[in-house]
Formats: structure tokens, sequence, C-alpha cells
């Protein structure tokens, strides 16, 4: 029973989206446009769940004096800053919200963002050796390709950045649609299995 | 107290922190980590209620030109249940929540994965071999050859041996290609970011310590 | 002497952050600007395309894109339009992307005001209009039902540049900068495909790989890709140091140094295997 | 002085010259009145038509104007229906169509187009009518319901199949062969495994897919008693993947080392997830790394960290623009399809084995369709009949 009327919702839901989408009528029309929606707001609600969680987490550490649990009180604060100036200010343009925002949390993400300049070469330098014919292919076809990116490539053979166009659009593409062709078999399967309850570990349930 | 100023200096504080893990984890990074983990939290909370909490369900719920739209209650419902596995005693009223998402969820992927994934890139292979030059008609043919080998190769029920084999081996060699095309492809693009962040450093924060110190205009 | 290969093959991969760090770092102290050769590349088709129209030519600009991609479509603009001035052609503006049509704006005035150029006899800004592919179908049977008034609600009737151009088809070229959807795939699909309009463009480079198989097909004449095609617009056309050229510097000097290392690391492997040291 | 007395009589002039210009207004008030006397243009060619493909409720309009004669000041749509004969809305000049989303379904309704100039009906169109009603199908889309129902039908055979009991063959999966390996090391090195499903939400069904792998993983860390450590970027992941676990250690008898703890929420922000997961990565240092789900630019910030830190990492995705980062940084790579592959292969249970021989003959389906396709545009580039073979495909697989 405690998966039963779970696996009704998760088929009803599932039919109801399928539907939707091949059926202009009512009340599949309505009730899909609705779901997708309730679906965002089921969503947006659990996030007070997830900083909950955090919250529980953090201050746990510093309770039991785990290790670095001094850096737990930065992450609270910094929540709390967010979250305060938020609902004091709200979040309009040139207000605090948006000042720690832009000043703060935006450059925080671009230099993760950017430290991947770095991981890319440290990548490049350790996988790309010609230990085997298809790790020599890999490392060619990535060589190519940087060569063709830059000047230096066609002052080299002005042949090169054609190189680098048909690598990128014949078997590049080659590449991507069979990958994605596979892909779109398992992701038609996998609902399936959902949809139907096939598969209902994800419920914490016996399959 | 200039809060241009501050804004650049903190912004240039956090990246410098953020990159210092580059050499090795250490306080500063440990501090910075730390922040943006929470900061980013309350970013996307507010976010939330900002963008979705209050646009589509409250204002659906209670539109602003008065009244009630009791359907709303309803995925008011979910969330709160959603929320309930807080206590152990409410904890599996989630599973309803959940079992809406992964159905909502499992519907739309069907479709738009086949529909964009499956069969738009199955239209964009079936065309004519025979136009333009012999590079042409070659270049068409090696698209064609690495889409079905590509598929060959992620056959589960048949064992990589004889003809299955042999044509997996191009499929992957064909995914090999591709890989490592596309991997030297995006190095552009993140060098991009990288000189975004140097110019930031450079441009915007350097000129400000003589500034600060009392050094020129 | 194996114990060396073997340290090179793994060197510590702070030294390539090091490396890497500095090599865009440098460029952007020195303000360096790098030659930018520019070989047998889409981007040259294009320039070749635009460059072979007749004088007093239509082409129709579409800007279909946003500031968060600026960095790469906007020197594009700026090139194409710069070119399309010197060949004295006329350009009609138009934006799939709400933003777009004061992005270029910017692009027309700025160089139309430096070349002397007059706004509804050289270019018009007809702005935007939503809709996408839709759209664009619409122009190619009326170009004046969908845009009665140009950007600035001054009527179609009233400019005397619009007099010759009816629909699609009175462009000899459709050029659309277009950061995803809507965008060039829309113009090639729906002006392309149905009224046989050639289509050029200028994208981002993460897309550009999907668009080159319209290349490869002919749908269109040729394509600038992210930073690099437009510095290579900005070389052929003849710009010296623009602003793509150089950004082009730091990001030669940091792919090179991928290249290197890339090199080093297969030197030492091999030569490691040769002495026996790797397994 | 001079200058100054030169400057006053300028500014008399030009004020002069605009008084003048002023006066010049008449004239072009004389041209506007001769345009009226033009005859203002009506819409012809009214056509009205039910919304096609929509539950109903909506009518579509389209027209063209007169090109002769003047432009009116704006549009007028009169509609006569059961309600009587109203004016539904003003349109500007200009205007070529327009969907009347006010209508019942089954009722008949009778349109035209009027042109108002200075405040009068000035000229009229023809009267066009249409009854709007709902359709029951996208047309555009019939093509991909056959398929796609053609597809789940042969994987719900292939499943219950399977269920009987057929003995399926599956072919090694490297990624997959090693989990057991990847979970052993830890053990003996006596630290975590750290589970990463991904940066998307539980609707994103490779995340669903990661949840039931994370399932497998968990018992096999119960089994070998090693810690598992999940931090997630959603909540709704986080919940699901407490359940997973907890439910994959009481599968295996030991509940009591279930440490929800260990299951942490930490941000739904793409990169302050990437730094935090580092963090855990140089700090916890995992001997095993999963990275299954769906993942984005931080793939190869968290495969180059968990690299860094010696882990034996696994990951899988079935975004083609980060396998080649996996591939490069990990270990094993689960490519594509093979992710959604290794819940089956993990569990090794007949139904779900016959889902993957259902998706071997969906695969098998499309490649005959892309080599008859091909083959047939083709040669009906020299001979014509086999051209409409290949348009008959294409069409088939069009989705509008």
């Amino acid at each position: 029973m405690r998966l039963v009327i779970p696996l009704a919702i998760t088929f009803t839901a599932g039919m109801i989206m399928i539907l939707n989408f091949f059926v202009p009528h009512q009340p599949f029309k309505f009730l899909g446009e609705n779901l997708q929606e309730w679906y965002m707001i089921v969503a947006s609600g659990a996030i007070f769940l997830g900083v909950m969680n955090l919250m529980h987490v953090h201050s746990r550490k510093i309770r039991l004096k785990q290790k670095n649990w001094k850096y737990s009180p930065v992450t609270i604060i910094g929540f709390l800053l967010m979250l305060v100036t938020g609902l004091i200010y709200g979040v309009a343009e040139n207000m605090p919200f948006d000042y720690l925002f832009m000043n703060m949390v935006a450059p925080m993400s671009a230099t993760m963002f950017s430290l991947l300049a770095f991981f890319v070469a440290s990548a490049a330098f350790r996988a790309f050796r010609a230990s085997n014919w298809r790790a020599t292919l890999l490392l060619t076809s990535a060589f190519l390709v940087m060569l063709g990116q830059v000047p230096i490539g066609a002052m080299i053979w002005d042949k090169i950045p054609l190189a680098k166009v048909w690598l990128m659009s014949i078997p590049n593409t080659a590449g991507q649609r069979a990958v994605m062709i596979g892909a779109a078999m398992g992701v038609v399967s996998t609902s399936l299995r959902m949809i139907f309850g096939i598969e209902r570990s994800w419920l914490g349930g016996a399959d | 107290m200039n809060w241009e100023i501050l804004g650049i200096w903190l912004g240039a504080i956090v990246t410098l922190c953020l990159y210092s893990f580059l050499y090795r984890d250490n306080p500063f990074y440990k501090f910075v980590e730390h922040l943006f983990v929470g900061m980013s939290a309350g970013y996307w909370v507010i976010y939330n209620i900002e963008n979705v909490l209050i646009p589509n369900w409250w204002q659906n719920m209670f539109p602003p030109e008065g009244g009630f739209n009791g359907i709303w209650i309803i995925p008011g419902v979910f969330a709160l249940f959603m929320i309930a596995r807080i206590l152990p005693k409410t904890a599996s009223l989630s599973r309803l929540s959940l079992g809406m998402i992964v159905g909502v969820g499992a519907g739309l992927n069907m479709v738009s994965f086949f529909q964009t994934n499956a069969l738009a890139q199955v239209k964009g292979t079936i065309f004519s071999l025979a136009s333009g030059g012999v590079w042409s008609i070659f270049s068409s043919l090696v698209l064609v050859v690495g889409v079905v080998s590509g598929l060959v190769y992620f056959f589960f029920s048949k064992a990589h041996t004889g003809v299955v084999g042999r044509t997996a081996n191009v499929g992957i060699t064909i995914l090999m290609v591709a890989f490592g095309a596309s991997f030297g492809y995006t190095i552009m693009a993140r060098l991009s970011l990288l000189i975004g962040r140097f110019q930031f450093l450079l441009e915007d924060w350097l000129p400000t310590i003589p500034r600060l110190l009392g050094l020129g205009g | 002497m194996a114990d060396f290969y073997e340290k090179l093959g793994n060197l510590d991969r702070r030294i390539i952050f090091v490396l890497i760090a500095l090599s865009v770092m440098i460029p952007i102290i020195f303000n360096m600007v790098f030659p930018n050769p520019v070989g047998a590349e889409p981007s040259r088709d294009m320039f070749d395309y635009v460059d072979a129209l007749p004088e007093g030519s239509n082409v129709l600009l579409s800007f279909d894109y946003d500031p968060s991609t600026m960095p790469e479509l906007q020197p594009m603009a700026e090139a194409i339009v710069l070119h399309l001035f010197k060949k004295n052609i006329n350009i009609v503006g138009m934006a799939l992307w709400p933003q777009g049509a004061s992005l270029g704006q910017d692009a027309m005035s700025s160089m139309a005001d430096s070349l002397g150029k007059v706004q509804f006899e050289d270019w018009v800004n007809l702005g935007y209009k939503t809709g996408g592919g839709v759209m664009i179908v619409r122009l190619g049977s009326s170009m004046s039902a969908v845009f009665p008034t140009d950007r600035d609600n001054v009527p179609w009737s009233e400019i005397p540049m619009l007099r010759s151009i009816t629909n699609l088809e009175s462009f000899s070229l459709i050029i659309s900068l277009s950061a995803g959807d809507p965008g060039i795939i829309q113009w090639v699909m729906m002006a392309g495909d149905r009224f046989g309009v050639p289509i050029g463009g200028g994208c981002t480079a993460v897309s550009a790989p999907t668009l080159y198989t319209y290349l490869q097909t002919g749908q269109m004449v040729g394509l600038l890709g992210g930073l690099k095609g437009a510095a290579d617009y900005e070389t052929l056309i003849g710009i010296v140091g623009g602003q793509a050229v150089r950004g082009m510097a730091p990001q030669s000097i940091a792919h090179v140094v991928i290249m290197l290392f890339i090199i080093i690391g297969n030197v030492a492997y091999f030569l490691q295997r040769k002495k026996g040291g790797v397994k | 002085m001079k200058n100054l007395s030169a400057f006053m009589i300028f500014l008399l002039l030009s004020a002069a010259g605009t008084a003048l210009a002023d006066n010049a207004d008449p004239p072009e008030s004389v041209v506007t009145e001769a345009a009226e006397e033009l005859e203002v243009i009506s819409a012809v060619d009214l056509e009205a038509s039910d919304t096609p493909e929509d539950a109903g409720g909506s009518v579509n309009l389209t027209w063209q104007m007169e090109t002769v004669g003047s432009d009116p000041d704006s549009l007028g749509v009169i509609r006569s229906g059961p309600e009587g004969e109203e004016l539904i809305t003003t349109l500007p000049e200009g205007t070529v169509m327009y969907i009347d989303q006010t209508v019942d379904n089954g009722t008949e309704y009778s349109y035209w187009i009027v042109s108002y100039s200075g405040g009068y009906v000035q000229a009229s169109s023809e009267v066009a009518a249409a009854i709007p009603s709902a359709q029951w199908i996208y047309r555009g889309r019939i093509g991909m319901l056959i398929i796609l129902s053609l597809m789940a039908g042969v994987i719900i055979y292939f499943i219950e199949s399977g269920k009987k009991g057929k003995e399926l063959f599956i072919r090694e999966i490297a990624g997959l062969a090693a989990v057991d390996d990847a979970v052993g090391r830890a053990t003996e090195m006596g630290k975590p495994v750290l589970y990463i499903p991904g940066i998307m939400d539980m609707d994103d069904i490779q995340t669903i897919a990661s949840m039931v792998i994370l399932g497998r993983v968990a018992r096999k860390t119960a089994e070998y008693g090693s810690s598992l450590l999940v931090p997630t970027c959603r909540s709704v992941v986080m919940s699901v993947a407490q359940e997973v676990v907890k439910e994959g250690y009481i599968q295996v008898g030991r509940p009591d080392a279930y440490n929800k703890e260990n299951i942490q929420y930490l941000t739904d922000d793409q990169f302050g997830y990437a730094a935090g997961v580092d963090g855990i990565m140089v700090r916890e240092k995992p001997a095993a790394i999963f990275l299954l789900g769906t993942f984005y630019a931080e793939s190869l910030i968290l495969a180059e960290t968990g690299r860094s830190v010696g882990a034996i990492q696994i990951a899988g995705t079935a975004m083609p623009s980060q396998i080649p980062f996996f591939v490069a940084a990990c270990d094993y790579t689960l490519i594509g399809e093979e992710l959604f592959a290794a819940s089956a292969y993990l569990s090794r249970e007949p139904k779900l084995l016959g889902s993957l021989k259902g998706q071997d003959a969906a695969k098998l389906f499309f490649m005959i369709l892309i080599v008859i396709g091909v083959v047939s545009a083709t040669i009906g580039d020299f001979w014509s009949p086999l051209k409409s073979v290949a348009e008959f495909l294409r069409r088939l697989v069009t989705v509008n």
C-alpha cells in the first residue's frame, strides 16, 4: 500500500504529460499545462527542505566540533545574509541583495567556471597520450581542432582550419547523433519503466 | 564609503581566494567555498520565492484582481507533503509528491527526448549522398556510416564479435574522433572565461589600489 | 634517465596552471596583437560572398542575439556593417530577439556616422518582431505587412530606400547574427529553403558545429563562428587591431601552451616506453 | 560688441524663421485633406477558420488590405453570433490577422472587418464565417505517436518476456563491471565512496536513472561496509537519495550503518555546488567517485579535482557536450545510453534486461529507417519513384 498510491500518481501524471503532447482536446491541455506548473511549485517549495538540511548539517558540525567546524558558521552567516537582505529589501537593482549577488555570488560563479581553463589544460596534458590507436585518434582530432582554432594553424598550412570545420561538422555530428539517438532510446525505456511502475527502487521500495 | 570600489574589492578577494585552490586546499579557499555554498543557497531560496512561488503559485491562487482560485491548493499541498519529510511520522507523505514529480518528469522527457533527440536526428540523417563533389559524397558517407555504426556500438544484447563487433569498432572510433574534436573546440570558450576574470582583476581591480593609496587620480 | 621522462610525463599540474595563467595575463597587460591569417574557412566564404555583391544591392541583416553573447557577436556585427557600407550596399536591419534591435542600432549608427551614411537612404532598422520562423514566412510574401513602420515608427512608405523592397526575394543576401533560437536555423529553413534567398551568418562558438552542416549542404554561403570568425572578418576587411583580433592573442598563446604540453606528454611517454620504463 | 549684436540679429532671424515655418503648416493640411478624398481602403480576402489543433474556443481570421487608396486610422473586427452583433476588437492599421478566443465550440460565427477613418466606418469587408471546434489529435504528430507506441510496445513486450524468465544475454559494459572493484578498493583503503548525481532535479530522466544506480551502489557499500557520501544540488534529489540509500542498507541487513548526514544538500547553484563538492573531495579524499547524471560545464571541475585526489572515477552522462571531458579525466565513462542500461546491468533482473533488448530493437528500427532513407534518397536522384519513399520517411519522422 505504501507504494501503490505514489505509483498510481506517477502513472497518472506521466500519462497526462504524454497525452498532452498528442491531444489538443480538453481536459489534457488543461491538465498538462497545470501539471508542469505544479511540478515547478513543488520543486521550488522543496528548496526549504534542502536549506533546512544544510543548516542542520552545519549546526551539527559546530555542535560536535567536527573536522573543519570553524568554517560552518561562514556558510550559515552567508545563507542568512542573502535570505535576510532578500526578504527585507527585495531583489530590485541596487538593493543590498542585488549588490551582494552582483559583487560576490556572481564573481564566485564566474571564477569557479573559469577554473575550467586550467582544468582543460591539465586534462589534455594527462589524457592525450598516444597509448593505443583509439587514444591516438582522440588526441589527433583534438590537436587538429585546437590548431584550427587559432591563427597559428593557418600559418602552418591554410587547410588546417578547413580540417577543423570538417572534423566538427562530419565526425562530430555523426558521433553526437549516435549518442543522442541511443540516449533517447534509454530515456523512452527508463520513462516507461517509471510510468508503469516496473522500476520502483527510487521510491525506496523493493523492486 | 564608496560602494562601487568595495564591490570590486569583494569580487577580487573572493576571486583570488577561489583561485588559491589551484595550488592546494587552504583556509582561504575553505572560507570562500563555505561562503559560496551558503550565499548561493540563500540566493536560490529568494529566487524561488520571487520567481516561482509568488508569481506562479500565490498570485494564481489569489489573483491580484481579487478572488480565490482553489485549484492552486493542490500544488501547495504537494509541496507541504514534500516538506513533511522533516518529521519521521509524516515522512512517507513525501512519496506522493515524489510520485508526481517523477511522473511529470518521465512523461515530459519521454516525448521531448524522442522528438528532438531521436526523430529530429534521424530526419537529419536521411539525405541523398549524391550531391556535390567527391569530397562531399565522402563526407556524407562518413556521416551516415558514423551514425549507424555508432548505434551498433550501443547494442547491448549482442556480443561485440564478428560483423557486429567490427561495426561497433567503427562506431567507437568515430565517437573518439568526435570527442577529441569537441574537447579541442571547447578550450577556446573556457579560455574566454579566464580572460574575462583576468580582465576584471587587471583592469578593474588593480587600478583601484593606487587610488586607494592616494596615488594618482 | 627513464626517471626523468617519468617525472616529465607526470609533471605537477600546477606548473601547467601557472603557464596558462601567464599566457593569458601577459597579452592582456601588454595589449598584444597577433597577425591573424585566414585560411580557406567558412569565414572567408562569407567575406568573398559579400565582397562579390554588386553596389547598390540590398542586404537584410538580422540581429538575433542579446547582450550576453555580445563579446562574440558584436564585433561581427560591426565588421559586417562596415564592409557592407564600404561596398555601398544598402542595409535593412531587423531582429528576432527583442534586445537585438538596439544592439543592431548601435552597430549601424556608429558605423554610419563615421562613414557618412544616411539613415533611410543607406540603412534602416526595422526593429524587433516576435514570431520567429512563422514571421519569416510572412516576410516572404510581404515585408511591409510585418513591418508597417521602422523601429522609430517611421512609416514604411516614407522610407526612400525601402521602395525597391517588397519581400525577402528583394534581398541579395540575408545575414543573421545568431545566438540561438530563433536565429540562423529559422532563416535557413524559412527564408533560404522556401524562397531561395542566400543565407550567411555569424554565431557563437558553441553553436557553430551544428551550423556547419548547412555549409556542407550549401544552404548557407558562409559562417563566422565565435571570436575566431569575428577576428577573421576583421582581418579580411582590413581592420587593424580590432576588438576580436585583440582577443585572439591570449587565446593563441594559451592554445599553443596546451598543445606544447600535449607534445611534451607524448614525447615523454614514448621515450619512457622505449626504455621499458612503462608497463 | 559687434559680435553680440550680430548674434542678437541671428537670434531674431531664427525666431522669425521658426514662426514662418509654423505659418507654413496650413498648406500641409491641405495635402492631407486631398489624400482623404481618396477612398479609404478596406480589408479583402477575409478568411475565417477554426484554429486547427487546439482545445477549441478559438477562430483564426486572416485578410489582406486593398493596395490603392488611403490608409484607415484603425480596423475593427465585428462578430455576429448567438449574442448578436458586436465589435470584438479594434486593431492598428496594417494588421492582417486576428485570433478570436472568446467563442464557444460548435456555434457558427460570422465576421467582417471595418476600416475606421476620422472616427467613422469608411469601408467594410465581405463576411466570412466559421464554426470553432476542438480536435483530438495534432495531425503533425501522428507519425511520432505511431513510432513511439510501436517502440513502447516492443520494450514492454521484451520486459514481459524477460519476466517469464527467458535467458537474456547482455554485453560487458566496462564502466559498470568496475563498480565492484571501485567500492572494494575504497573499503580496503578505509576511505569513503562519493556519489554525485548530477546537477539537475528529479524531473530529469538522467537523475532518475542515477537514483536507480545509487540504490545498487548503496547495497554494495553496505555489504562492504564503506561509507557513502552523496552531496546533492537539489532538495528533491536529496530526499530521494536518502530513501534509496536507506532502502539499500535495509535490504542487505545493515540499517544500522545508514547515516542520513552523509546525504546532504549543498546549494542549487551550479558552481556553488561544484565548489562545495571540490571541497568535500580534497578533505574526505574518497577512493571511488561516481559521477552519474546530467552534467553541464562543472563536469570537468569535478572530474579533475577527483582525479587529483587519486580516486577511481566512474562517470556517465547522456549530455553529448560533456562526455569528452569525462572520457579524458575519468577511468571509466558510461556513454549516453549506457547510463540508462546501468540499472539493468547491475541488477541482472530479467525484466530490466528485457527492456534493454527492447531498446536494441528500437535502435535497429531507426538504423533500418536511416539506411532505407539514405539509399532511396540517393537513388531517387536518378530514378524519381524512390524519391517519394525518402520523402515519406522524412515526413514520418517530422514532428510539428
